[in-house]
């Protein structure tokens, strides 16, 4: 396996064809490889399917943006910034997204299993809910678990009376996404990954895709992470593209760096309350701009630095949030 | 000083504090306590600085006995990991939820029932109004020992029915099996059974659930009937076991909640 | 739950009764909880159930004292200090302990299951060896499996054809051991557990078991380790007892404090080969002394520096090895 | 130094220093190796120093991909974490092995059959004499994509066997199902199956195994015969294949052996 390149967002992100699984790092509007989800929107990205332990800011984008075919996850919204995926929830309204509704374990199973190299876990979460009623298998009503789409398994899930207890045990299936894309602090030379503050479902998402683009703040001597591994998350070897990208996540936060951009965020959930509201303000924001250097320099430095983060914090202590 | 533990009276509280201070009573001292976004946030805080000081919180994102000097506004929050004791992520925080190990959460919802069951991705069904979806809510719900659900219920009469349009979380009946029959949650769950909804807390009263997993109303807030109570709700509410009014914040709690936990003014606006 | 207690390790180990199920942290000759396995022979426990990731010095140790009744795990020895645990090898053949073996990944799948509060979790590994035989089921064979045994489950393991793929699959079920004891380098006042060097498994076994020990060569200020939350394992919660004992798992080694003693473990190693040298070695070494500083004071000084890490690099760079 | 990459004589080496550069040249430049205490690591720290520099050496304590520049003694060794990528548990390691991402495993074994299975539990079966048990050697034998044994033979002939006495790790065949019928591994181990064992390096010869799953001499090791590798096993060798002598060490791998991996003549004694 070759080592990890070092490569353009743009050049990485072509490497993502139609079609594809994709999944994410990052939480809700925590550490999302925004930057990508502008490239992906530029590149006019379609049918891709995704499949994520939850959404955020990132997803409903995409999902507004055109480039989603199916959606896998648990929730979408942009917390305090906006109750719910606005694109998302149109599209699926309007049955534009096939999607499928799974618990928060279920999601993160799904690619915790993936990673782990096993076709299924099981849990006990949460026997009853609608998720698992069988009104609800989209894929399965819409006839795609016939073995046609290799990213759609024959079984939403399965309900086993397992004999060690004799208790009912849901069995959920593994997901292996063609892409995983992901945002950190730290990079090594070579790939050595780490993520400073929580790691959420990183590493499950992580080693349960096929490919991996990494986008971190820094790229920095591999010799600097190695003094510390066991602060460390992935070693390269896993890693196919890296990008360095500072300010890549926004306007979703970054533990230790930057703030999410509230105001940014709630102007975007705003937008999306229309179709034509969201378009007008991808044409400001995505397509009005050449890259994310353009859009940086769009937002502007005053703006960017007020995010900044207090390092004894972990937040920024100036920021005025009520 | 001598005043802290007084009880305030009508007026000098908003619907807000008393929501909040209702739901914090619920922790006990050394509990494990799985919280959510917003006002559960300001609970559980406030429950360790006034009758559970050895309460610990937990949030999905990993961030473990996290003791913030500034309220986060999200579960991933870098202000949630403040001299936390682990900041890990989700396989621990889940882990630890289905091995029992939780005492206490605190949830939302759009739509709750008289067993408790939750709704937080459909109004209205599958081809109605399309919310959030379920996040961690279903999993909390079903797997902590008790969960608390914290609603507004002031002229939201459509939010408390007979049968939530969509079950995002199961409560204590729910339908089960080929048939879809309403079956109890201890049938259901055997050997994985934890608990399951302990109370409802809205802007009127605290409702708890009969040994038959129905809701009934505990105690009404002062300024609100009973009889308000149960018009505020679609389906016919059990209130003869009421006992009494729910205490009112104590000057400290107000105290606590407006100047230490929430000064921003984030959620106590 | 009340907050973890501060004792001594005399009070820790009283906790624990005959009968018990108990697993430890650490792996091989690394990080055992070498003082506690001492003080368990000194107080006598007997007919103790180990299940363990993998055993070395100390099991072999408990084995040798008569403490153990059933041994489930996958290896014994002490690496390059004595080819295998000779006392566990002889109670083994002559049938004075109960045995289970499994694959490493069976033994820490047991307790990953008990972790996560599931009653197993599946497994590639490894179908067609002779621990999977039935002529193998040692517990079973004994009649153990009927109920009778709180710790004894109904079946070894199950081999499951999986509908996802159609595969066969085993399940391997949950282990939850009474207690835990697990030796770290540093523990908060109120708990917060911090292992530097590799983990092993030891998340696994603690969260796994229902009460916890934790010795540790430095109790801590909780603010000091909760600067740095991304780098501890353990919220104080899960643990019942904390105990202070320097140098407490000696012979073993510890990551960045001191080397294991290889010298001392081959000697125990060379008197193990009859319970008579057994005998004698722990007349000496575990009886001969009133407890844990006795022993150190045994050792002396210029021992024990000799195993000293170079902080720079987490080992001895002194020691001589070859 | 221009005779670096010279091989040297027999006389010019020891049995051991053939054993580990045989076994460093099955790696390939960019592998990731799972290896086990002695031998192996220096096998894979030499692969590391000449033909695969970018191999990667991940352990199954979960020390990923380490730098040491002190051989470690045993894979919990502080040393095998020295400059490492990542540092962290049994979980890690043995999901990726599970997950298919391990191309070359090292392993050990005090006997081995004709179908490569390997015995590390009982010499003469369970009623026989005990050993150390499987530790990692089952998991990794049956999932790594390719598995090398590392074996002494000479005068060792009861340690080649027919059929092992105890499967601690399942070869190309072993007795399966109800009946325990002797079955090949792809069958049993159907959409989960990764591979097996690709060679057995012994101080006598290299030998591998054939599209039935059979082991053959590959090649020779100087100063021996194929006849004589015949002898040293139990079995019936296959020596119709053997392709010529296994090359000797180059003066650069014993520089490297002896000066620069094992300077303390831990192994290398």
């Amino acid at each position: 396996m070759a080592r990890p390149q070092i490569v353009s967002l743009k050049e990485a992100i072509q490497q993502i064809k139609d079609g594809d699984m994709l999944t994410f790092g990052g939480f809700t509007v925590w550490r999302r490889p925004m930057a990508a989800i502008y490239e992906l929107i530029r590149q006019k990205k379609r049918n891709l399917h995704l499949v994520e332990v939850n959404g955020g800011t990132h997803d409903d984008m995409l999902a507004g943006a055109g480039c989603v075919a199916v959606w896998e996850s648990c929730w979408s919204g942009h917390e305090l910034y906006g109750k719910y995926g606005a694109n998302l929830a149109r599209k699926i309204e309007n049955k534009e997204i096939l999607y499928e509704d799974w618990a928060h374990i279920h999601a993160l199973y799904r690619l915790a299993a993936g990673a782990k190299g096993v076709p299924f876990l099981p849990t006990y979460s949460a026997m009853g809910c609608d998720m698992l009623n069988p009104a609800n298998d989209n894929l399965g009503k819409a006839g795609l678990r016939d073995g046609s789409n290799r990213h759609i398994g024959k079984y939403k899930y399965i309900t086993y009376k397992e004999p060690f207890t004799n208790s009912d045990i849901l069995l959920i299936p593994a997901a292996n996404p063609d892409w995983c894309i992901t945002h950190v602090q730290m990079v090594g030379e070579e790939g050595t990954v780490r993520v400073d503050g929580l790691r959420f479902s990183d590493e499950e998402a992580i080693k349960a895709s096929k490919h991996n683009i990494i986008i971190a703040e820094q790229i920095v001597p591999e010799e600097y992470l190695r003094r510390e591994p066991t602060r460390n998350m992935l070693p390269g070897y896993f890693v196919d593209y890296i990008v360095e990208l500072p300010w890549g996540a926004h306007p979703t936060g970054l533990y230790g760096a930057y703030e999410p951009d509230g105001p940014f965020i709630n102007n975007f959930f705003n937008s999306t309350r229309t179709q034509e509201g969201f378009d007008q303000w991808a044409e400001e924001w995505i397509f009005g701009v050449e890259d994310f250097e353009e859009y940086l320099s769009k937002l502007g430095i005053t703006r960017l630095e007020k995010l900044r983060a207090n390092p004894a914090l972990g937040y920024s202590s100036t920021l005025k949030r009520g | 000083m001598e005043n802290k533990k007084k009880h305030s009276k009508i007026g000098e509280y908003k619907p807000m504090d008393l929501l909040a201070c209702a739901a914090a009573r619920e922790v006990k001292d050394g509990e494990v306590v799985f919280a959510g976004t917003g006002l559960p946030m300001l609970a559980i805080m406030l429950a360790q600085k006034t009758q559970a000081h050895t309460a610990v919180c937990i949030y999905e994102s990993g961030s473990i006995d996290g003791r913030p000097i500034d309220l986060p506004t999200s579960v991933a929050d870098a202000r949630c990991s403040y001299q936390a004791a682990v900041a890990d992520g989700l396989m621990d925080a889940f882990g630890q939820l289905q091995s029992g190990r939780i005492d206490l959460a605190y949830l939302g919802g759009a739509e709750v029932d008289k067993y408790g069951n939750v709704n937080t991705t459909f109004m209205g069904g599958t081809n109605g109004k399309r919310l959030t979806g379920s996040g961690g809510n279903t999993d909390i719900h079903s797997l902590a020992k008790r969960s608390v659900l914290i609603m507004p219920q002031i002229n939201q009469k459509r939010r408390f029915v007979e049968k939530v349009s969509y079950i995002t979380s199961p409560g204590w009946k729910f339908p089960h099996g080929p048939n879809r029959e309403w079956t109890h949650k201890k049938e259901v769950y055997g050997s994985a059974f934890r608990g399951g909804p302990a109370a409802v807390i809205t802007d009127m009263g605290v409702y708890r659930f009969d040994e038959n997993g129905e809701m009934y109303l505990d105690t009404v807030h002062p300024g609100f009937t009973a009889e308000e109570c149960r018009e505020n709700c679609s389906f016919d509410l059990n209130i003869s076991r009421v006992k009494g009014e729910t205490p009112t914040p104590t000057y400290e709690e107000l105290e606590l909640l407006h100047n230490v936990i929430d000064p921003e003014k984030i959620i106590m606006k």
